[in-house]
């Protein structure tokens, strides 16, 4: 079996997309940034909140 | 086979070139003039030697009030020809450096004109250059209206433009001025500055019409306060020589100068591109975000597509079409695009005017902080101006700064990284600006924009 | 009954009681000398203002070279006297201006000593004052370290402290500066810059030792290149009335000035608050994150908690404390306090240097850009300098930003707001720059940082 090791990553974002992601009770950790250097901008937050919410199962 | 032909060596070209050549692009550049553009040689750079000179010579006429004595006022004499040497080597050093970097980079530079064939073809005097990708960089010049007589005085050379202005024998008595954007401006400034009686005609109400209107009229006032005859609402009908007659308030009156500079906007330099199948209107080549024209893999940047004429913006642009054609999607943010006006005090601003937000339909927090209230400003004897900040509410996004202050050029910097990260007036208020600064007018502002500032 | 009482009335003190009153807090203010502390009648702002003269008298004697003809330097003189009565005028403006902001937020001014009875009771003259929150805001002094013979020669007047630099009746023909920390150096480039032969003495290897190494070598050359005389590696034996014994390399030498500037830090203002059990040491009064003593209630702000001896900190430790007293917990980042020299040219640094960047084991990138390289710095004929960015690694976000440049203290906090947003070098080469401009060499560097700078 292989472990994987996921490296805990700073999340780059906006001091606008950090309120906003707030405010639509958006996981700042799960969206892909798309501003200089990956970080988080208000519009892909926006996006996220709008996109339908998918389930996710968890493994335990 | 070029990967990037780049066609005009201003700032928008010659920077694509390079940025090219260092992603590892096999590069070329063709250049009928002068490697530079008119920025470096006849543009930003120029003007911003003479404006040195200017301020210097102003600041020595306030030698007693800084406590220096022993000027003769009436021995003191402006030395045209050495202020026009020092720009000429400025000039010189800054084009010698940018055709070192070309080379160093292994860009292939061509002088002479380059004739559009087809988007793979560009001929450059006995020369057949071919490529996969077309970069347009064939900047703007002077539109010169058609104004009765207007011709026959540039001609004579009592009108000139912007070019004349640099080359001019020495410093006229009078000029008059035609049109109130930021090359009149800036103009005005140096040549009110030297000595020169200058009038400055203006359409519209008032001068600087891209800029907010509260800091368009400070300056207007402070221009005027220094000497300069600013007539708005002024309809230029006829030129005579060194006389312009103009109807202004339903009369005609009629203002003369020793020079006459016309700067009545700028045209785009899209002659010979038929061949190519481009569209294109009066204002310049079209262009999508990518910086494409409607021809593929042919792009158009700098002043010839049209959306703003400045030096930055058309570095930007190179980069970005670069990395275009380097397969990345790389677009530009027109609403962080700063702007400058190096008059004195100078004027620098970034996003929405007041105006403009309101328009957008943002609900708006407007703060505004004064230079007379600057430790720093009183400390340097330069107290004229203001920042003015522009933020939505709800987060307190910031959507534009202005400003009006002796170094303002410098500080609009930290409102477009500022801008750029989407940050908020908390931001700015929270980090801490150093004492005494006229970068704290910012700061002070941002409080303002929250809640209170302290010093005011 | 107050609901705070803030004893001392400089950048800190007044700051902290402006910010109690517009929060609501019923406030009271301390002074027992001049409102505006340190700063502002003997520090930052008339230092400033000299500094601007003496700018002035530089540019003056540049005059040809910016094409101003008619200057006789022989006859040129420096008006001492008129340069202390601006400098007066700016500190009596501010210092009324404060006065104005104080009573305009309804702040209860006491011009007298601040005797500390207990934590909520402070004694000023016949008055006794209650409260519920102390701030304790009494700033720094010179230290005067004991070495043979100085104190006689203050008392003769010859040597001196930076307060007696600000009064001198005249510009001395020879001073010798006694420590090479920031202002030192800034009273050095005055005093050079006026005529003065300056011998700075330095006990270490350089000057400025919390500035980054690379920057401080520079500057040092540069002020030993415009004629002061530094003696590094010299330890300080005796002073025989006009005349400084020292140590160098083994050897006994001395150096003899007009006046001695003594200039080898400076102690806080700690006495008479036994009474309060109050925890301090050599540097200063103890604080939490929170800018409390150990004694509930009871906050320190400013030089005299001995964190660092800076202004713009001081005042942003006062807005802290009163967000703390109102309930906020509210901290300060001291990694992102900006420091400036307003030296010819200025330094102005933000974070860490490269070498403490390293110590604390970050995979580090150092970015540099020379001023040599920048349009406007050629346009204005001031060339020297280079910016320093160091990010780390993984993300490119900044950890440090050095600048040395002539308006490097107006520039600075571009990189204090990237900082305070966790910005990388990505947010700042996106960000687009005004041509031309100085802040043009931070993109560059942050560009050179990721890849390439275009113009190096
Ligand atoms: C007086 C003045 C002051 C200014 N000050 C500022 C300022 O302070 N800041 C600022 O941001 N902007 C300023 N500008 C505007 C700035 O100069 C322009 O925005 C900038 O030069 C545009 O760059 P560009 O590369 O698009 O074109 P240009 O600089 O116009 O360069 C185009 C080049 O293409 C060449 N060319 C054209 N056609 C061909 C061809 N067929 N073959 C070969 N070569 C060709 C031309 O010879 C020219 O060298 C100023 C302009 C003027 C006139
Ligand atoms: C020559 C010089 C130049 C400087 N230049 C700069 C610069 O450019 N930028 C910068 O950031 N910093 C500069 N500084 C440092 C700066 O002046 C200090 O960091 C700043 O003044 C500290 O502010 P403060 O409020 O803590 O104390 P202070 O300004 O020292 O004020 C303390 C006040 O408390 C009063 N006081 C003390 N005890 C009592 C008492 N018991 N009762 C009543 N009142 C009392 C004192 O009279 C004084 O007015 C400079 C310092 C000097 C000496």
């Amino acid at each position: 079996q292989e472990t994987v090791v996921t490296e805990k990553r700073k999340v780059l974002a906006t001091p606008v997309a950090r309120k906003m992601a707030h405010d639509l009770g958006v996981d700042l950790t799960t969206i892909r940034g798309t501003g200089p250097g990956g970080r988080v901008m208000k519009a892909d937050i926006r996006a996220a909140a709008e996109r339908p919410q998918t389930i996710t199962t968890v493994d335990s | 086979m070029y990967d990037v032909i780049v066609v005009g060596g201003g700032p928008g070209g010659y920077v694509a070139a390079i940025k090219a050549a260092q992603l590892g692009m096999k590069a070329a550049l063709v250049e009928k003039d002068e490697i530079g553009g008119v920025c470096l040689n006849w543009g930003c750079i120029p003007t911003k030697a003479l404006l040195k000179n200017a301020r210097v010579y102003q600041e020595i006429l306030k030698g007693d009030f800084f406590g220096i004595e022993g000027i003769e006022k009436n021995n003191l004499k402006i030395n045209w020809e050495q202020m026009g040497n020092r720009k000429d080597m400025v000039v010189k050093r800054l084009v010698n450096g940018v055709k070192g970097l070309l080379k160093k980079n292994g860009v292939d530079v061509f002088m002479g004109t380059g004739i559009f064939k087809d988007k793979e073809t560009i001929v450059v005097g006995d020369k057949i250059l071919k490529t996969k990708h077309l970069i347009i960089a064939t900047g703007s010049r002077p539109s010169i209206p058609n104004i009765e007589g207007l011709y026959l005085s540039m001609e004579k050379g009592i009108a000139i433009t912007s070019k004349g202005a640099l080359q001019l024998n020495a410093v006229p008595k009078r000029m008059v001025i035609l049109g109130g954007g930021v090359i009149s401006v800036e103009f005005a400034t140096l040549f009110n500055a030297l000595g020169t009686k200058v009038t400055l005609l203006q359409r519209s109400s008032r001068i600087l019409k891209d800029t907010d209107e509260e800091l368009a009229l400070a300056l207007q006032k402070h221009l005027i306060d220094q000497g300069v005859q600013i007539i708005t609402n002024c309809q230029l009908k006829k030129v005579e020589e060194d006389k312009v007659i103009c109807q202004v308030d339903g009369k005609e009156v009629n203002y003369s100068g020793e020079k006459i500079l016309v700067s009545l906007g700028r045209q785009p330099n899209v002659e010979g591109m038929e061949s190519l199948g481009i569209v294109y209107d009066k204002k310049g080549i079209k262009v999508d975000a990518y910086l494409e024209t409607n021809v593929p893999n042919v792009y158009a940047i700098g002043d010839v597509n049209g959306k703003y004429q400045l030096a930055h913006l058309a570095s930007a642009e190179g980069i970005t079409a670069v990395e275009n054609i380097a397969g990345k999607k790389s677009s530009i943010n027109y609403k962080l695009v700063p702007s400058c006006i190096y008059s004195f005090p100078e004027l620098a601003a970034v996003g929405m005017t007041e105006a403009e937000a309101k328009e957008e339909g943002y609900d708006v927090v407007v703060s505004k902080f004064p230079l007379s209230a600057n430790g720093k400003a009183l400390a340097e004897g330069e107290s004229i101006g203001f920042v003015k900040i522009i933020a939505e509410k709800q987060y307190g996004e910031i959507l534009g700064v202005h400003i009006m202050a002796v170094h303002a050029t410098d500080m609009i910097s930290e409102a477009v990284v500022s801008m750029e990260m989407e940050g908020t007036v908390h931001d700015v208020a929270k980090a801490i600006h150093p004492h005494p600064t006229l970068s704290e007018i910012v700061m002070e502002a941002a409080h303002g924009a929250i809640d209170k500032p302290i010093h005011y």
